[in-house]
């Protein structure tokens, strides 16, 4: 029984993870339309600057407030490299979708060589609270810390972009702007302003995920982003592109999916067990779970 | 609408289907030939290039260097026929290739077949394999094909990792049994044999290609990466020739992995990864898609930064620098992923467009001759 | 001679190596329909989209377009649309991913209140369909929602590109009688190949061929003598009647 | 020739379609008009396959296609035109079709053949080319092309393709005056050799007038009335629910 | 010119070239800098800071492989075209594994570097190794039970070559020693380590020996010790390079390391120079293994010259001190018999010192001989 609450618990968690990655990726990739392979270098940018930024920085440290300092620099550190991609070299690519493939690649690529060209390529040990390398006693399974702080960031995250895709005109702004950008500054809008801000969310969510996946890994590497990037990407094309909910859903499936499998099967099955499901999600729903619009 | 992601391949009509009217309209038919034949004589100067090649021409380094760079001309080529000709992003064409080279070299390592049954059987088996895949992934368009295709290469990667039986060697790989091989094949002395091994390759891709985009079935092809619905009114079974398309290309790729592994000798995990596909994807927007000569020199450019950014990143020039610039230099992955995106910038369309974007200068310049 | 809410002086347009505009100039008077005429691919659509500055990537622009005293060539779209310029494209471009509520609601503008009585009441299948997705609309009804779209501001000068194409009889009739009713207080520029539409809207006509300027002056004139109608548009005025 | 048989396509509880039996004889020419959104092209996707009816049969010469799919009624003589013009755009005028050309008569899976040198193929793409007055564009790449020469582009596609039934949706939508009386004389021509049935949607009413031997009224997805132009004509319903007062 | 030309040997007193194919970059970048600089005080040691063999300067060509085979492949390939006669590095298994038929197909001499796979032992006659071997990781990992018959030890390994080597040596080393063995595997890639938490804590092992490479041994390390793993058995890994230590954290000091090296576990004349040349004064992990492998090219030059043969032969039984102390090169297999350590980690926080607890000779670490292969 316990086993069962520590693997659902801790799948949580994961998936939590998963989603924090993916939303900021499904994001971009639903709703402005790019395919950002660059996502995992937010996600660096985050982790290190929040490492940086405990050690530096002065007010932020390792513990209470001075933790959420860093995390908020980290963030902020994130949204504004999200912002900076998007205003020089995404900006000039709309609507030439493939170029901004091999742009996002470039990117990647060079980012996370010069991550490693500064830090080097070892891990470094995240600095992070006490309490979050303990673990709770949820009904006699010793559940780890981090995995809950990254399922309540993931439950916030997803409350906030709702309200955000819901509640403001941006939504629907990036929405009609994927299809047809001309017409939408044709009906007096800038239509610039809502995909840069598109760019700094996904950013802002990529470096929270890079700041609480080093918390939750205890260390930070050039190429942590790139790992977890391939099941967000899974995990947004399973839920749906440019469906938050859908994404979701997707992070909770495969989270549990890989724990259990993992647990139950062996080794290496749990892997197959996600990438079977992408398979047949897709054949048997090609638009995802959650459709195919951004229907928030 | 979320597919265009896939809509946009380029606007580039097919070279093969209008043949252009120029001054050297007479001898285009031919360039191709002078540049295999240039080619293929290649390795009997001893030219130096200094910077460019560390060594003469005709060196092993050189060659080897060389004929990885003409193996990925021709991968390159072949995956254009599914991208830039046909309009199907495919994220999982790794895949046939790591079957070529892995298929090659487990059958002569451990089942110990002589080197031509098994290329024979792997190039068959890897087009098996992508006929049988490709008739389930097709049944997705869009991006949920691209998603499906990386699906299948990513088991491919998840069983080659696990090593089931030593087979593949897991993340060590597994080098090639050169025991049985041709001994033309084998040594440094002989690297001219793969090199020319790899040319023959890279021609019969390019050949492929130009014959099938330039067919009656190419022009479906291009027609099919415009408007698929149209083509089904017009009374064509769209999925039969997509299938044919990813067919072929799958068995070029699987041909491709069987030079490689005998170039490299041996096969690694690098291969079955996304990364590679996700190269494919650069080599072909890099050199220009739909495009004759632009994915093989997509291809060919890539293989050679990739290789030789290493010795540029610790060259002298590069340490000497300043350790802010240095640093970074030193990285290879940094100045290719730079260079990418310079290269968007500065040569849209890719590299095959450089001609055309030529052209006004050159005009200019005769005119006022 | 009142002063022209919009000049066109020495507009050329050059994409892809074509010179499809060779140097453009008209006027479109400060009230009523102003129409722009001519045979397929003379570069009408063209010439619209040069004003609200939505020339292709590549297009190279020349001339001077003014609308009063200020030029609008080099300012972007949505200031140019922000400032008053409606604009209903060719090919209609609803959003069809987004619901027609929403694709209204999206040409809403900060600071004024959107006039959806008027859309409704105009077209009011918009109001039913509210919920439909923009995609799925039939030709006629995604033509509604593009008009509706620009009619929910005030503007000072509407470009549209042949509103009525595709429409039923019925709703070309109705969708005459809005832009006729549209006129009498914001000037259009109309492109229009339905000839009855023009005659019953049109007070100014300029006519393009081959990206030059034919003729222009006053419509009735035009539509009316045989001789002018067969050389400039091909079909003679008795035609223009029928 | 063509016969629907009941043919009804819901979505949800809407009837875009519905429940429409048409009969088209060959040689005959039936003009199809109704309000925007009446399902005019809704019936056209039904009959071309690119939708699924959710009722009812479709025959062809008899034989049940309801189930076939686009490629397969088109080999069996189905052709169309689109509403909003599909060409394939990164392609010349001509390359489009000869495209068409191929696709009708066979041989479209041949690898190792140079498509340029079928001079069959060339020559019957420069005939519908003709036929619809686009050869001086022929090199233009489709995408390119003025709204109303993609008009003339789609139906030479259609022509290319030499079908028995074939469907316009539209084809006079957008194409300048000047121009209509000879694209009349095209469409006009379709059906005067061989027993070509056209079944054609159109809202330019002088243009149907001039062309249908019948006229089928759709309105709310179902059929009002299928019958001569002069008594569809007078009917009071299309009057006031289609033709409004004449402007 | 002719269809190709290899540059052959140079004669009495031209330099002796020696080709380094290593990682410079890629994510073994930091191995292959210790191994370089390792390789560069070794030199100087061995020539007795003269860099030179007799008359002949010893000419040293790097070039990195980025971890990437084909790379390697290249790299040797071009190296030996221009008449290098020895090549050392492979700082990864799979470079060396592929590099090594190269040396045998072109009867050159290749001395593999920190990769650490048994394949390399016994690959062909003109391949040796500077470096240690799984198996010897194993037959230290042992050490610390005393006497396995009747225990239960499981492994605790990454899918994989890797994982399935360390595997196959604990049941042939601790498993042929009377215990039982089983393992639990998991995924390179996983992230998650609750699950084989939760299966190693219910087989309840006397002994738990972990092979884990990579970055994600942090997390791994945290979930065994907050699943109560490390507290509830003994637990034996091998201690990676200085760098990762705190990545340990919590963990560090509950575990029993096994060790190839680290600095201050041995005080040898070797280990002095060596510290005394390389850049920061602190040995790590794979210093030692390009000290080798220059102590072995110095050899290979001074008694074979220019022939490679020689050079095998004079290196075949050789025994030397290097670093870590007596060093011996078998002469059937070309193993490298060197001591091994038992290690305990003690500190928190980024500071870490790891101190010896025992040194096991190169006798008692030596693995079974191999079969020569070619
Ligand atoms: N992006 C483009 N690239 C190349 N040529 C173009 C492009 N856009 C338009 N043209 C060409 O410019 C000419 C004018 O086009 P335009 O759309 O302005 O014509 P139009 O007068 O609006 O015609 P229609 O009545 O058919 O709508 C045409 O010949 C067309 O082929
Ligand atoms: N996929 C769909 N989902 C929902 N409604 C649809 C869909 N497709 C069509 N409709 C609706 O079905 C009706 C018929 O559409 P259709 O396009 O067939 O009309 P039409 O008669 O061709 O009109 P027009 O003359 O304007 O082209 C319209 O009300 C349209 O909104
Ligand atoms: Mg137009
Ligand atoms: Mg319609």
């Amino acid at each position: 029984m316990n086993t069962v609450v520590l693997l659902t618990l801790t799948g949580l968690g994961l998936a939590a993870l998963y989603f924090l990655v993916a939303s900021g990726l499904s994001l971009v990739f639903g709703l402005a339309d790019v395919l950002n392979f660059a996502h995992g270098l937010f996600l660096g940018v985050g982790a290190y600057a929040t490492w940086w930024a405990a050690g530096n920085l002065p007010g932020a440290g390792p513990d209470g407030l001075g933790f959420v300092v860093a995390v908020l620099f980290g963030v902020l550190a994130g949204s504004l490299v999200a912002v900076l991609v998007e205003l020089v070299l995404i900006r000039p690519l709309y609507s030439r979708t493939i170029e901004q493939v091999l742009v996002t690649v470039g990117l990647s690529l060079a980012g996370v060589a010069l991550l490693q060209a500064t830090w080097g390529a070892d891990p470094r040990t995240f600095p992070r609270p006490d309490w979050s390398r303990n673990v709770t006693s949820v009904l006699g399974a010793q559940v780890p810390n981090a995995g809950l702080l990254l399922i309540v960031a993931a439950v916030v995250v997803l409350g906030a972009l709702l309200a955000f895709l819901r509640w403001t005109r941006y939504g629907l702004i990036i929405r009609a702007g994927v299809e047809n950008r001309e017409m939408v500054t044709a009906l007096g809008i800038d239509v610039r302003k809502a995909f840069t801000l598109v760019f700094a969310i996904g950013g802002a969510a990529a470096a929270l995920a890079g700041a609480l996946g080093g918390v939750y890994f205890g260390t930070v590497s050039p190429g942590q982003g790139g790992s977890l990037l391939i099941f967000a990407f899974i995990v947004v094309v399973i839920g749906g592109m440019g469906s938050v909910v859908g994404s979701a859903y997707a992070a909770v499936a495969v989270g549990l999916l890989q724990q259990f499998v993992n647990y139950y099967g062996t080794s290496g099955l749990g892997d197959l067990c996600v990438v079977g499901l992408l398979a047949v999600v897709l054949l048997l729903r090609p638009q995802g779970l959650a459709g195919k619009v951004a229907h928030a | 609408m979320t597919n265009s992601v896939v809509d946009a391949p380029p606007a580039q009509v097919p070279d093969e289907l209008t043949p252009g009217r120029s001054r050297w309209h007479g001898l285009r038919p031919y360039l191709p030939l002078v540049a295999l034949v240039v080619a293929a004589v290649l390795p009997y100067s001893t030219l130096n290039l200094p910077g460019i090649f560390e060594g003469p021409l005709n060196s092993p380094g050189t060659l080897q260097l060389l004929a990885i760079c003409l193996v990925f001309g021709g991968l390159a080529a072949g995956y254009d026929l599914l991208f830039g000709r046909t309009g199907m992003l495919s994220f999982g064409h790794a895949l046939y290739f790591a079957a070529g080279v892995y298929g090659t070299d487990v059958l002569v390592t451990k089942a110990g077949l002589p080197l031509w049954q098994a290329a024979v059987l792997t190039v068959l088996g890897g087009t098996t394999l992508a006929a049988l895949l490709g008739a389930v992934a097709l049944r997705t368009v869009g991006i949920a094909f691209a998603m499906v295709t990386l699906a299948f290469a990513q088991v491919g990667a998840i069983l080659v990792a696990r090593d089931f039986g030593g087979l593949t060697g897991g993340e060590e790989g597994l080098p090639l049994d050169v025991s049985g091989l041709p001994a033309a094949l084998v040594g440094v002395t002989n690297t001219v044999n793969l090199y020319w091994l790899a040319l023959a390759y890279l021609a019969l891709v390019v050949l492929v290609v130009h014959r099938v985009s330039g067919s009656p079935t190419g022009r479906v092809l291009a027609g099919l990466r415009d408007d698929e619905r149209r083509i089904g009114v017009l009374g064509l079974d769209p999925y039969r020739f997509k299938l044919v398309a990813f067919t072929l290309a799958g068995g070029l790729a699987s041909a491709g992995g069987v030079v490689y592994v005998l170039i490299v000798g041996g096969a690694s995990p690098h291969i079955t990864s996304s990364e590679l596909t996700l190269s494919l994807l650069v080599m072909v927007v890099l050199g220009g898609p739909g495009t004759r000569w632009g994915p093989v020199l997509g291809g060919i450019l890539y293989m050679y930064l990739d290789h030789r950014l290493t010795a540029f990143g610790s060259s002298d020039a590069v340490n000497s620098l300043p350790a802010f610039l240095s640093h970074p230099l030193s990285q290879p992955l940094f100045v290719l992923g730079t260079v990418f995106i310079l290269a968007v910038y500065f040569f849209p369309g890719g590299l095959a467009s450089l001609r055309s974007r030529l052209t006004p200068l050159r005009r200019a310049l005769t005119r006022r001759s | 001679m009142v002063e022209p809410v919009l000049s066109v002086e020495g507009l050329s347009v050059r994409i892809a190596g074509l010179h499809i505009l060779q140097g453009v100039s008209f006027e479109v008077a400060p009230t009523g329909v102003t129409v722009l005429l001519g045979r397929n691919g003379v570069g009408k659509t063209t010439t619209l989209r040069a004003i609200v500055g939505l020339t292709p990537r590549g297009g190279e622009v020349r001339g001077t377009v003014r609308m009063g005293a200020r030029s609008l060539l080099a300012r972007p779209t949505h200031r140019l649309v922000r400032g008053g310029l409606g604009y209903v494209p060719e090919d209609r471009c609803v959003f069809a991913g987004l619901t027609v509520a929403e694709n209204l609601r999206l040409a809403e503008r900060r600071g004024t209140t959107p006039a959806y009585d008027k859309v409704f009441a105009l077209f009011p299948e918009l109001d039913r369909r509210g919920r439909q997705r923009a995609g799925s609309l039939s030709g006629g009804q995604q033509q509604m929602l593009a008009i509706g779209r620009v009619l929910l501001n005030d503007n000072r000068l509407l470009l549209v590109d042949e509103p009525t194409k595709g429409l039923a009889p019925k709703v070309v009739t109705e969708v005459a009688e809005v832009l006729e009713r549209v006129a009498e207080s914001v000037p259009v520029l109309l492109v229009e190949q339905n000839l009855a539409v023009v005659r019953r809207l049109a007070s100014d006509a300029v006519v393009l061929s081959a990206g030059r300027v034919a003729w222009t002056g006053d419509a009735r004139e035009l539509l009316l003598e045989t001789a002018l109608t067969k050389s400039l548009l091909g079909v003679g005025a008795a035609e223009v009647h029928s | 020739m063509l016969a629907t048989r009941g043919l009804t396509w819901r979505i949800g509880e809407v009837a875009i379609v519905d429940s429409v039996y048409l009969d088209l004889q060959p040689g005959e020419f039936l003009g199809v008009i109704g309000p925007n959104g009446a399902g005019k092209t809704s019936l056209f996707n039904l009959i071309t396959g690119l939708r699924r009816p959710t009722e009812g049969r479709l025959l062809l010469d008899g034989a049940d296609v309801t189930t076939l799919p686009p490629h397969r009624r088109a080999r069996l003589g189905l052709g169309r035109t689109f509403q909003a013009s599909s060409v394939f755009g990164s392609l010349t005028v001509r390359e489009n079709v000869r495209l068409a050309v191929q696709a009708h008569r066979g041989g479209s899976m041949k690898l190792w053949r140079r498509a340029a040198a079928d001079r069959d193929v060339a020559a019957a793409a420069d005939a519908a080319l003709d036929r619809v007055g686009l050869h001086h564009r022929g090199t233009a790449l489709a995408g390119t092309l003025a709204h109303g020469e993609k008009r003339k582009l789609e139906i030479a596609l259609l022509l290319a393709g030499e079908p028995r039934v074939m469907l316009l949706d539209e084809p006079m939508a957008g194409v300048s005056a000047e121009d209509v009386p000879e694209l009349v004389r095209v469409i006009k021509s379709l059906t005067g050799d061989s027993g070509r049935a056209v079944l054609m949607v159109e809202h330019h009413m002088d243009v149907i007038l001039e062309l249908a031997d019948r006229i089928a009224v759709m309105h709310h997805g179902a059929l009002l009335a299928c019958d001569t132009p002069d008594t569809v004509m007078a009917n009071a319903t299309v009057q006031e629910a289609y033709l409004g007062e004449a402007l | 010119g002719s269809p190709q030309d290899t540059a052959s040997g140079g004669g009495d007193a031209a330099p002796v070239k020696v080709g380094l194919v290593y990682s410079q970059s890629g994510p073994l970048a930091s191995y292959g800098k210790q191994y370089i600089e390792g390789f560069k005080a070794g030199l100087d040691f061995a020539t007795k800071g003269t860099g030179k063999v007799g008359d002949r300067k010893i000419e040293v060509t790097e070039a990195d492989d980025a971890g990437d085979p084909a790379k390697a492949v290249s790299a040797a390939k071009d190296l030996i075209g221009k008449g290098t006669k020895i090549i050392a590095g492979s700082t990864s298994s799979g470079v060396a594994l592929q590099v090594a038929p190269i040396a045998a197909q072109n009867k050159v001499l290749f001395v593999s570097g920190p990769a650490a796979t048994d394949a390399v032992t016994g690959a062909n006659k003109y391949t040796f190794r500077s470096g240690r071997q799984s198996w010897q990781d194993v037959v230290t990992a042992k050490s610390f039970i005393g006497d396995a018959a009747g225990k239960k030890v499981v492994v605790f390994a990454q899918d994989g070559a890797f994982g399935d080597a360390n595997e196959a040596a604990v049941k042939a080393v601790i498993g042929g020693a009377g215990a039982s063995v089983s393992s639990v595997r998991a995924p390179a890639s996983a992230t998650e380590f609750t699950p084989f938490a939760s299966q190693i804590k219910a087989a309840k092992p006397d002994l738990l020996f972990v092979a884990w490479a990579g970055t994600t041994a942090g997390a791994m390390w945290q979930t065994l010790d907050q699943q109560g793993v490390l507290a509830a058995t003994t637990v034996v890994t091998g201690l990676d390079i200085r760098a990762s230590w705190p990545t340990f954290g919590a963990a560090g000091s509950k575990i029993s390391f096994l060790s190839h090296y680290f600095d201050g576990a041995s005080d040898t004349e070797a280990a002095k120079a060596a510290k005394a040349k390389i850049p920061g004064g602190t040995l790590d992990l794979f210093h030692p293994d390009g000290f080798a492998a220059a102590q072995m090219v110095v050899r290979a030059v001074q008694e074979g010259g220019d022939d490679v043969e020689k050079m095998v032969k004079a290196l075949e039984g050789w025994e030397f001190e290097g670093v870590k102390g007596t060093m011996k090169i078998r002469a059937e297999d070309h193993a490298l018999l060197q001591p091994m350590y038992q290690a305990k980690l003690t500190g928190s926080g980024t500071t870490f010192t790891a101190t010896a607890q025992k040194t096991l000779t190169g006798d008692e670490s030596a693995p079974p001989v191999a079969q020569m292969k070619g």
